[in-house]
This record gives C-alpha cells, sequence and structure tokens, in this order.
C-alpha cells in the first residue's frame, strides 16, 4: 500500500505545483511530474508477483505474465505526454519572446 | 456491426491529411473539401438520427468477439443520445467551416486552420461514438489538442496567454482523468463502460467510489467549464478566431465535457444521490454565477463566452434533478421529463450559441472592434446580420416563439414537479437577467444611434450570410421539437438510454 | 545556428550511424523484443536531432512553407489508416483487421499486420518530433531576440 | 520488490520538490528529467521493458525541448515576497492536497494489494494471443492488434501537435 500512497504523493506534488508557482517552466516542469506520477501509477496497478516481463518466447510459453494492458495505455500515454509538453514548450518561448519575462503576474499586468 | 460508424472518424482524419499533402499545392482545395466532408458528415448523422430510434448499433474495431461476454476489443456505439451529439457537432461544423470561408483570408497559414479543424471534428466525433474509456481520452486529446491551436491561431500576445491557461488546465484535467482511468481499472480491471457497469453493480466500496466519482467530475468538469473550472473559457473563447469560438463554445465544451459526464454518470457510475446532489449545485452555481458575470462584460465575445457558463448550467441543473429523482426511485416520470429538457436545451444552445457567435464575427469583421460603446445603428447597413441576430438573443433568453422558450419551460416545469422550488425560481431569476443582457446587446450593437466616422459599412459576404441564415431557420425548426410526435422519434430514446440504468450495459454485452 | 567543437562533431560521427540503426532495429523487431514503433521511431529522430545539433547549420534557408508539414509525415500517418481501412476491405470487413498470414510466433515475418504498423508508425513518429525540433530551432533564429 | 520502489519514489517526490523550488531554472528543468529517469528505473524493476525504451527515450526529447527554451532566457526566477494573495492560494492548495490524500488513503484500502491483481479483461490478452496476434511481444499485441484503434488515435495525436506547434511558431498571423 505505500508505494501506491507514495506514487499519489508524488502527484499530490506536482499538483501543487502547478497551483502555486508563477514561473511559466515552472508550470510545464510540474505538469510532467503529474504525467510522470500517473505512469508510474499505472504500471504499478499491472504488475503481478513473479510474473515475467510480457515477452513470450515459444521455448517455454507457460509462465505467468504481468498485466500488458496497462502498459498498452501508458505506452500510448507517453506520447500524448510528449505532444502536450511540446505544444506547452511552444507557446511558453512563444511568450516568453514577446513579453521577455517567464512569469505570469507580470504578463497578466501587461496584456491589460 | 453497420459499416458506417466508423466512417464518423476515417472521413475527417483523411480530409485533414489530405489537406495536408494537396493543399500545398491546390490554393483553393482545402476551403471546398472542408466543407463538403463535413456535409457528408452531416448528412450521415442525420441518418443514423432518424434511424437507430431505440436500438444500438454496437461496432466491434478488429472484429474481437467477447470472450465468455467479456468484451475485449474497443467498441464503437451508436445509440439515441450519441446520435443527437454527432448531429450537433458536424451540423455546426460543416456551418462555421463553410462560414469561414472568407473570414480565414485575414489569417495566414489556412492549410493549418482547416487541417486542425478537421482533426478536432475527428477527436470529437470519436470521443462521442466510442464505448471504451481510455479511447474517449485518447480522442479527447486530439479535440483538446487542436482546440489549444486554433485558439492561438492568429498568434497575437492575448492570444498565446489565453492559449497558455487553456492548455494549464485542459493538461491538469487530462491527468486528473487519467489517474481517474487508472482508478476504474484497477477496480474494475476492464476499460469497457458497460463492462464496468457490471462490475461496479456488484458491490463498491463508497469512498473509492466517492474518490473516483470526484476525479472524473472533476477532469471532465474543466472540460465542460463547469463553474469551480470555468477560470480558462472566457479568455480562450474572445481571443479565438470566432467560427471556432464558435465551435468551441457551442460543441466541444458539450461534446468532450457534457455528453461524457452525463454518459458517464448515467451509464457508466452506480447513480448515487449524494453525488447528484453535488452536480445539480454545480450546475445552479454556474447558472448563476455566469449570469452575473456576464452583466457587466462590454466585449461582444467574452459576454457570450459568460453566458455559455450559465447555458450550460441550465443543462447540468436539469440533468442533476433527473438524476436525484432516480437515485431516490420516487416520480420517475419528473426525471424522465427533466433529462428531456436538458438533452433539448444542449440542441438549442448549440443552434443559437453558434449563431451568436458568428454574429459577433460578422460585426468585427465589417467595423473591426468587439466593444459595444463603439458601436451603434449596424440595423440599416447590415439587415441579415441584425436579423440573425435578433433571433438569436430572443431565443436565448426564452422568448415564446423561439426554441430556448420550449427548453427552459421543459426545465422549470421539470423542477417545480420535482418540488425543487427554489431551483426553478432561480432559473426564471437567471432567464429574465438573460433576457437584460441579450436586449443590452441588441441596443448597443444594432439599433443605437449611427455615429460612424469610418465610411459606408457593407454587408458581410455571401458564405457568411447563408451560415447565419441556416443557423437562425434550425433556431426556428428546433422549438417543434415540443410537439409530442416529433419528440417521441428524436429525444426520448436518449431519454430511455439514460434513465433505465441496465438497457446500455446488458445490449452491449448481450451482442 | 553555430555547430559545437570538433569533439563533439567527431564523436557524432561516430555514433549518429549506430543510434539511427539501432532505431531501425527496434522499430523492425517491434513484435519480437520490446520497444515498437514508438519507441525505434523517437530513437531515429534522436540521432537526427544530435546530427543538427552538434554540426549546426544555416538553417534560414529551410523555408518554413507555410501550406502544411513535410509530406513524409502526413503520408506516414495515411498509410496507418490505409492498412486498417486495408483490413477493412480485404479482412472479414472490420475496421483494423489483422488480415494477412499470423506466421510462426518468433520469426520476424509473423505478426501479420503488425511489422507493417510498425514501420509506419516510426516513420511518422521519427518525422513528427524531428519537425518539432527543427521549427523550435527555426524559431529561436528567426525571431528576434 | 515493494521497498526498493518505495525507495525510489521517495528519491522521486525529493527530486519533484527540489524541481519546484529551485532557483535556476535550468538546474529545475534538469531535475524534472532527472525524475522522468528514475521512472525508468521503477518500469525496470515492475518488470515493463517496453515502457522503459519508450520512456527513456522520450524523456531525453523533453529535456531537449525544455532546455532549448530555457536556454537562452533569463534563467533566474524573480523571487518576489509571497503576497496576501500568494499566501490564500497556497493554504488552499495545501489544504486541499491534504484532503485529497487522506481520501485516497481510505479509498485504497479494499482494492487489490500490489502484485495481487487479477486479470479479466487482459487474461484474453495472455493466454492465446501470442497464436492470434502472432506477435511475441504480448504489449505490442495489444497495442497494435487488440487496441490498434487507440495507437492510430495516438499518431493522429502526434500529428496534431506538430500542427500546433507549427501554427503557434509562425512569426506572423494575421494579414
Amino acid at each position: 500500500m505505500i508505494t501506491y500512497i507514495m506514487c499519489f504523493i508524488l502527484f499530490l506534488v506536482g499538483f501543487y505545483g502547478v497551483i502555486t508557482r508563477r514561473n511559466l517552466v515552472k508550470i510545464a516542469v510540474s505538469l510532467s511530474i503529474m504525467e510522470i506520477s500517473t505512469f508510474l501509477f499505472f504500471a504499478l496497478i499491472g504488475y503481478v508477483d513473479g510474473g515475467a516481463a510480457p515477452i513470450v518466447d515459444p521455448a517455454d510459453p507457460v509462465k505467468t505474465y504481468v498485466d500488458p494492458l496497462p502498459q498498452a495505455m501508458v505506452l500510448t500515454a507517453i506520447v500524448i505526454g510528449l505532444a502536450t509538453t511540446s505544444m506547452m514548450m511552444a507557446i511558453i518561448i512563444r511568450l516568453y519572446r514577446k513579453y521577455g519575462t517567464f512569469d505570469i503576474r507580470e504578463i497578466k499586468n501587461l496584456k491589460g | 456491426m453497420n459499416p458506417l460508424l466508423p466512417l464518423f472518424v476515417i472521413t475527417p482524419l483523411v480530409a485533414a491529411f489530405l489537406i495536408m499533402i494537396i493543399g500545398r499545392f491546390v490554393s483553393g482545395f482545402n476551403k471546398v473539401f472542408t466543407s463538403l466532408i463535413l456535409l457528408f458528415l452531416a448528412c450521415i448523422s442525420f441518418y443514423f438520427l432518424f434511424t437507430t430510434g431505440e436500438n444500438i448499433y454496437v461496432y466491434k474495431v478488429g472484429g474481437w468477439e467477447s470472450v465468455n461476454n467479456i468484451p475485449i476489443g474497443i467498441y464503437m456505439v451508436m445509440d439515441g443520445f450519441t446520435a443527437i451529439v454527432v448531429c450537433i457537432i458536424n451540423l455546426i461544423g460543416f456551418l462555421s467551416a463553410f462560414y469561414s470561408i472568407s473570414y480565414i483570408k485575414r489569417y495566414t497559414a489556412e492549410n493549418y486552420f482547416y487541417a486542425l479543424f478537421c482533426l478536432m471534428i475527428a477527436g470529437m466525433n470519436g470521443v462521442v461514438i466510442s464505448g471504451d474509456l481510455f479511447n474517449i481520452f485518447v480522442f479527447l486529446e486530439i479535440s483538446v489538442i487542436s482546440a489549444y491551436a486554433l485558439v492561438a491561431f492568429g498568434v497575437e500576445k492575448n492570444e498565446l496567454e489565453a492559449s497558455f491557461k487553456y492548455q494549464v488546465l485542459g493538461c491538469l484535467a487530462s491527468f486528473l482523468i487519467l489517474f481517474g482511468i487508472g482508478l476504474i481499472y484497477w477496480k474494475a480491471k476492464t476499460l469497457n463502460i458497460a463492462d464496468i457497469k457490471t462490475a461496479f453493480s456488484n458491490g463498491y466500496d463508497k469512498t473509492y467510489y466517492l474518490f473516483v466519482q470526484i476525479l472524473i467530475l472533476s477532469g471532465f468538469g474543466l472540460k465542460a467549464a463547469i463553474i469551480p473550472f470555468h477560470a480558462w473559457l472566457p479568455d480562450a473563447h474572445s481571443s479565438a478566431p470566432s467560427p471556432i469560438s464558435a465551435m468551441l463554445s457551442g460543441v466541444l465544451i458539450k461534446a468532450v465535457g457534457i455528453y461524457v459526464i452525463i454518459r458517464l454518470f448515467f451509464n457508466m457510475f452506480v447513480v448515487s444521490e449524494s453525488f447528484s446532489v453535488l452536480i445539480t449545485t454545480l450546475g445552479t452555481l454556474s447558472m448563476v454565477i455566469g449570469v452575473f458575470l456576464a452583466i457587466g462584460q462590454w466585449d461582444i465575445k467574452r459576454l457570450l463566452a459568460y453566458h455559455s457558463i450559465s447555458q450550460m448550467g441550465y443543462v447540468v441543473l436539469s440533468v442533476g434533478i433527473g438524476m436525484i429523482l432516480i437515485a431516490r426511485g420516487t416520480r420517475p416520470e419528473v426525471a424522465t421529463l427533466a433529462i428531456a429538457g436538458g438533452l433539448f436545451h444542449l440542441i438549442n444552445h448549440a443552434a443559437f450559441k453558434g449563431l451568436l457567435f458568428l454574429n459577433a464575427c460578422a460585426i468585427e469583421y465589417t467595423i473591426g472592434t468587439r466593444n459595444l460603446k463603439e458601436m451603434g445603428g449596424l440595423a440599416k447597413y447590415m439587415p441579415a446580420t441584425s436579423a440573425t441576430s435578433f433571433v438569436a438573443s430572443m431565443s436565448i433568453s426564452g422568448i415564446p416563439p423561439f426554441n430556448g422558450f420550449f427548453s427552459k419551460l421543459i426545465i422549470i416545469v421539470a423542477a417545480v414537479m420535482g418540488r425543487f422550488y427554489f431551483l426553478a425560481a432561480l432559473a426564471v431569476i437567471v432567464s429574465i437577467i438573460t433576457l437584460a443582457s441579450f436586449l443590452k446587446f441588441q441596443r448597443y450593437a444594432f439599433y443605437d444611434k449611427p455615429d460612424f466616422k469610418r465610411g459606408k459599412i457593407k454587408e458581410v459576404p455571401f458564405p457568411m450570410i447563408f451560415s447565419m441564415i441556416v443557423l437562425s431557420v434550425i433556431c426556428l425548426i428546433l422549438s417543434l421539437l415540443v410537439i409530442p410526435g416529433v419528440r417521441e422519434a428524436i429525444l426520448t430514446p436518449a431519454v430511455n438510454i439514460l434513465t433505465d440504468p441496465l438497457k446500455y450495459a446488458t445490449t452491449i454485452i448481450g451482442q | 545556428m553555430k555547430g559545437m567543437t570538433i569533439i563533439v562533431k567527431k564523436t557524432t560521427q561516430l555514433i549518429a550511424g549506430m543510434i539511427f540503426m539501432y532505431g531501425i532495429y527496434v522499430i523492425i523487431h517491434g513484435h519480437l523484443t520490446p520497444g515498437g514503433g514508438f519507441a525505434g521511431g523517437v530513437i531515429v529522430a534522436g540521432s537526427l536531432i544530435l546530427v543538427t545539433l552538434a554540426y549546426g547549420g544555416n538553417f534560414l534557408n529551410l523555408i518554413k512553407e507555410e501550406a502544411g508539414t513535410t509530406i513524409v509525415e502526413s503520408l506516414a500517418t495515411m498509410m496507418v489508416i490505409m492498412i486498417a481501412t486495408a483490413g477493412f476491405i480485404f479482412g472479414t470487413h472490420v475496421f483494423f483487421n489483422n488480415f494477412l498470414p499470423k506466421g510462426i510466433v518468433g520469426q520476424l515475418i509473423s505478426a501479420g499486420v503488425l511489422p507493417l504498423y510498425n514501420i509506419f508508425i516510426g516513420t511518422e513518429v521519427a518525422a513528427s518530433i524531428f519537425i518539432i525540433f527543427l521549427s523550435l530551432i527555426i524559431f529561436k533564429e528567426e525571431s528576434p531576440q | 520488490m515493494e521497498l526498493a520502489i518505495s525507495i525510489i519514489t521517495g528519491l522521486m517526490i525529493i527530486g519533484a520538490l527540489y524541481a519546484i523550488h529551485a532557483k535556476d531554472l535550468l538546474s529545475s528543468v534538469i531535475a524534472c528529467g532527472i525524475v522522468g529517469y528514475s521512472l525508468v528505473i521503477c518500469f525496470l524493476l515492475l518488470k515493463a521493458p517496453d515502457l522503459a525504451i519508450v520512456q527513456i527515450v522520450v524523456d531525453t526529447i523533453t529535456l531537449i525541448i525544455m532546455v532549448a527554451v530555457v536556454l537562452d532566457s533569463s534563467r533566474e526566477e524573480k523571487y518576489s515576497r509571497l503576497d496576501t494573495w500568494g499566501y490564500v492560494s497556497a493554504a488552499t492548495g495545501v489544504l486541499l492536497i491534504g484532503i485529497l490524500l487522506w481520501v485516497f488513503i481510505n479509498s485504497i484500502q479494499t482494492l487489490d494489494v500490489l502484485g495481487k491483481s487479477t486479470l479479466r479483461m487482459a487474461g484474453s490478452y495472455i493466454e492465446g494471443a501470442a497464436q492470434r496476434t502472432g506477435s511475441a511481444n504480448l504489449v505490442t499485441g495489444v497495442v497494435f492488434d487488440f487496441r490498434g484503434y487507440d495507437t492510430m488515435g495516438e499518431a493522429v495525436v502526434l500529428v496534431t501537435a506538430v500542427l500546433g506547434v507549427l501554427t503557434i511558431l509562425r512569426l506572423k498571423g494575421k494579414k
């Protein structure tokens, strides 16, 4: 049980970072931390004690395997995370070039 | 297993890629091709609307039959409720694409605009017809990422800042949803919505259930801009190019937000009373606060964006009342009436909110400003826009002949019959304030003194007028849905899917 | 963008080719060993990025057409959808059906459609990530400081 | 096994806290990269080699992009006194986190412990899957054959992201 709780604490650390940080890069960093903890959570769910990695070698087929479904989901979610992070970074560099700062509050008062 | 179902996702995807490849050589290609594809999709969705009725079409992607009736592949499901939302997506999508033929000349890189538009439509269609939880998440990401890019399409300062805020909150919502899917998989060990319902209905732990529902509600509630999570909506909708804000406000928050909440909380989770009370309070809060925020606005698109929040509050309120009554098991006919009113208002809001945003865009296209103080007396110069805007304003504030009145009437009647008098009174007050704020919009924009120094104002080009007139005609036709004959064909199948808890699960597992 | 020192250039000459070949290996053996279309595609993109970072080059003449992404990436994704719809036509008339013969488990040509998916998804992922990186570099050079 | 993973997760939490509170932006980005790489170790411990390869490579690309953004900017994060609004948001944040953590701990008491997970939908992915999909690697079998529709959607997500980046980074938006 302790591993799941630690993983959720990591999720909350990222969540805290998104809420309280004002620097754009720090928000992107805490979002990717939340992402990392979600992938760890999926991998923890699929683990089976004594299960082997899900590669079938025809020599000795009979073995208990780890659950492949959460791994398939994480495989897709990792590349989705890469897509959202690269979009986020494109916007951040664009905002930095326009406003000259990474701080949200300054961007808000300059925007007005 | 009819083969038409995958067309909803394949055709926009193939269209997007063809636009990216061919649009570079043939200049006018992307505009015409997108409109044709979306018209074709609108026809298919109308075909589905009139033929599904009570039955549920299940399409097993990849041909994987269920193994001792546990579904293993991904299922595409088309039932009454899905048919309605698919019609909204493709029809408003076609009209916005047709509308932006002349509007998009102001922006560079039209190819990107049309490719992203087709991808957004493909994402929304994918979310609506999929019956698999993780599949909903993947297609949700497609539509939301293309929405981020389209909001930041004219790369000005405030558009970038609005798109950044939208991205941060959207990404946060996606990780909450992913964590919720992880928790659901942990307990139910399957991803098919119907299968999860059977896994959940034979026993669950209360705090686990509460935690999963909080995660899923806050994730999708953030996509639907319900009140505690609405911070991104006004900026994103007011700084996006107008056909896109018509799509965002009219369709995206419904197809990706409200539809998924209703589908999951009726057909996947066991309806629990404490949670339906929470949903109803969120609905009333967003209804009331949305309208009070909207009164002080002078920028047309921000005013319309805040009104979207309050109108969505109506839908969530009436669906919440239906959920409470189902959870209590008392007065089932009032529950069906409340849900029917909610769905009816969902359809109406798509029509008149899309039209209002297109009108705001026509005004901005000719005068170049969105501030109500700097306008006046446009009725003489722009007869078509002012007429359609009058139709839309009257229907959003619920004036009898138009569709808004009938759906709000059904909601208020259902609230009164279900003995939620306070909610019914609130609904009436909010409707009156909406009427006041739209009269202000009409007066300042169209009927005030014409003080123009900027030379002759001419009417907007044909594609814009065509879309606006078609939408205003739809606003009038939709009010026919109140007549029992028409309502039986379209609304009641959708309501039966939601009210009867086990119908969705048993038919899908059975097929 | 100016390249890096001579040491980095020399090491890149040595290892960039190997990384590229390793990426191709991971793509093709996707259905036998761990990794697959996604991992292999990203490794191939990594080797291309390594070469551009080490040697730099005058990217400004790379006109970033406004018309659309490079054809390679769009064609690759089109091919994925074509395979899926091919299952639609040849297989039991079902979308995404694995219609080619399955062969013997563990051999290179064995998993029906899967190697084709791996190859096209791999090229598509490699092209996409390389475009993202290139557009960032070109933007940093073009836009004023 | 569970002890090893909880130690690594503890270190990841410390790394994440440093990444959020770091003074210099570049070190914050690198700390985030390290947390990503330690996730690779967790994947290997949890018998998921597929994920380890993809995560290590994708994390490198994310690190390259983040460093490319942060490199030529003012690396210092402007430290300003927390005004009242800062305190309020920090306090609500911590309160919300406490409630969420408490509810999470209570809610997972009745679920399967780490390693004892039963299989329902995935059961038919394992036995007989090698023959049906023909692929020795079960995860690739699931990704490309049982759930191939997801992977096509996923490839389209990447294409959308590329289009989005190209639209955002073009210099002139309006004519």
